[in-house]
């Protein structure tokens, strides 16, 4: 399991836009970095984000080997109700993590 | 060797005038612009408007053709600190007085003497200021 | 002779930490504990710190509470060895003789993860190396480590970090080479990373040898800088390019 | 991993090299994203450095005018450059559950460059900015 950075409210009040911030340890192996002995080290990313409110897709990214290593993402969304939030990223060799925290809204 | 040899030496090269053979200017300027090889860039500036960052440890290289002979530019490529001991520049020529250099550049100048040649070469034709 | 006077006037000046020679938007991501990452080897840290380990069963955390203003003081003297010892170092040596649990090699992620969160109990003191007399010999011998001109490029730490600092080495800014924000996340490394890691560094870089993690020039080297740099603020995890 | 110092090293040994992307390569990934739209200019800031001491992690952010109304709201936030292999760097895509049109990021720049931030709008439009980053060169690496 890669290390997961998570920050945002653990409430907020209903209606307000919470700011979101996330790191993941990750190399981001680019794929054109060349290794030791001279022969391109293979390319191993995350390539996509998605983050669910209750179950429903708020926020997606695509990511590409410019993403620096540890990626970090920041994004925001209205709280709606309460509930869980969900994070999973994804990427080369089957990389797969998800990551929930709950929010109360008032 | 001594210091006091050594600055004999450097003094010798100095003034000296053996046949040494012609370098090559061109060739010189890449060496000089070359960040692995020369390092002349990580702590001199110079007229090389392709060159976006260019240190200022030490003098500009412009007109350096202009303020010293070849014999001048080769004794302080050679041996820098065999003319001045507090000197930063590293001696390009010298393996002598250097301490726990690591294997793969044991016993070996920065620059053999036909890339010193070189350099002075180029740096003689730096003659605006 | 502009030189001389530079050197004159930073002799006279406080110690400047790394931070304040970096832009703005890195000073930003040092600070900013969602954004550091670092922090992600913080968080590691704090969970190894709890976590039971060894033939002895025991966590970091069954005998330590707070341990804050200790990565201040380090290197510190360890009468045990009767030798010098700096914060990874006495990690490892409370791992091996309270814990009974294998070795966490120098640099290993589990040991950076481990000193970064005691080192970050820290952040905002000030360095405060001990007094203690019996440290003054090897303190001694990291000046003059610091100060010998070595490799094929012959080049002293002296001379870049302490006459030249605040000049440019290419394009790179020369920072006084402080000691106060390790381990530390350095971009080149895209990791975190220790301070013998970051020594190691320069010594190959002037194309000299470097001794193996753990050797006593390091310790050396790091009581003269943690002398050098008493009052900066802790800064772990410090960002740096 | 490969630990072998050298002062003043490789141009950037750098994660991203070797070849930069091409304009035509740019071009392509940024038509793939509007589909051939017209690029507007404005709406879209894009804060970014100019000047970065190292280009493994260089943060970002994109922020984007939009009342962000079941109506009128961003749908996407994407970024191009020019030098680095690929011409891609992220593509954001969210509603107007999201409150505010935001995305930050650390992004790698192989060399100096211009970074293309584009915004796509729930009325089809695309909106964008540009900025200059100028990358130095470090002096001591670990390549």
């Amino acid at each position: 399991m890669a290390r997961v950075l998570l920050n945002l409210p653990r409430s907020a009040a209903k209606g307000a836009v919470i700011e979101i911030r996330t790191l993941i340890m990750h190399p981001m192996e680019s794929g054109f970095r060349p290794g030791m002995n001279g022969s391109i080290l293979p390319r191993d990313i995350i390539t996509r984000f998605r983050c669910s409110y209750n179950g429903e897709e708020v926020f997606r990214a695509e990511l590409s080997p410019a993403i620096a290593a540890n990626p970090f993402i920041s994004f925001t969304t209205v709280a709606t109700e309460s509930g869980t939030l969900s994070f999973t990223w994804e990427g080369d060799n089957d990389f797969r993590q998800t990551e929930t925290r709950d929010i109360a809204v008032t | 060797m001594t210091s006091s040899a050594r600055a004999v030496l450097a003094l010798a090269l100095l003034v000296a005038g053996p046949a040494w053979a012609q370098g090559d200017a061109a060739r010189g300027r890449a060496i000089v612009t070359n960040r692995q090889k020369g390092l002349c860039l990580l702590c001199h500036s110079g007229p090389f408007p392709e060159e976006r960052f260019q240190g200022n440890l030490a003098p500009s290289l412009a007109g350096a053709g202009r303020r010293w002979t070849a014999a001048a530019l080769r004794a302080r490529i050679t041996d820098s600190q065999g003319l001045n001991p507090g000197s930063i520049m590293p001696s390009y020529g010298a393996v002598q007085g250097l301490r726990d250099v690591a294997p793969a550049f044991r016993d070996k100048p920065i620059l053999t003497e036909a890339e010193i040649e070189d350099v002075v070469a180029f740096l003689l034709t730096l003659d605006d200021e | 002779m502009r030189w001389l006077l530079l050197l004159l006037g930073m002799a006279a000046a406080q110690p400047r930490s790394g931070t304040q020679d970096m832009s703005r938007e890195l000073q930003a991501m040092q600070a900013d504990d969602s954004a550091n990452p670092g922090m992600l080897w913080m968080q590691e840290g704090e969970a190894l710190f709890q976590r039971r380990e060894g033939l002895a069963g025991k966590a970091c955390a069954d005998c330590h509470a707070s341990l804050a203003g200790v990565a201040a003081r380090y290197p510190a003297w360890d009468p045990a060895t009767a030798a010098p010892i700096d914060l990874a170092g006495r990690i490892q040596q409370c791992r091996a003789e309270r814990q009974q649990a294998a070795p966490l090699p120098r640099e290993s992620e589990p040991l950076l993860a481990l000193t970064v969160f005691v080192a970050r109990q820290s952040r905002g003191m000030a360095l405060a190396p001990p007094a203690d007399p019996r440290l003054a010999p090897a303190r001694a011998r990291g000046e003059a480590l610091f100060r010998q001109r070595r490799g094929q490029l012959n080049l002293s730490c002296a001379q870049c970090h302490e006459e030249r600092a605040g000049l440019r080495l290419g394009s790179a800014l020369i920072p006084e080479g402080h000691a106060n924000g390790y381990p530390q996340y350095r971009l080149e490394w895209q990791a975190l990373g220790s301070l013998q890691r970051r020594l190691r560094n320069c010594m190959v870089g002037v194309r000299a040898t470097a001794p193996a993690y753990g050797a006593a020039e390091y310790l050396e080297l790091e009581l003269f800088l943690a002398q050098r740099g008493a009052g900066l603020p802790v800064e772990a995890p410090a960002v740096r390019p | 991993m490969n630990r072998r110092p050298l002062l003043a090293g490789a141009l950037l040994a750098l994660t991203l090299r070797p070849a930069a992307a091409t304009p035509e390569d740019e071009a392509a990934a940024l038509r793939a994203f509007t589909g051939g739209a017209a690029l507007r200019e404005g709406r879209v800031a894009l804060d970014i450095p100019p000047l970065v001491e190292n280009g493994n992690t260089v943060p970002l952010k994109v922020t984007v005018q939009s009342p962000m109304t079941a109506a009128d709201h961003c749908t996407a936030i994407a970024l191009f450059n020019e030098k680095n292999p690929q011409p891609q760097v992220i593509t954001a895509r969210f509603g107007p559950r999201a409150g505010r049109a935001e995305l930050a990021t650390h992004m790698r720049l192989a060399t100096s460059q211009k970074i293309l931030a584009v915004a796509a709008m729930s009325d089809g439009s695309f909106w964008s900015t540009s900025a200059e980053v100028i990358v130095t060169l470090a002096a001591c690496i670990e390549s």
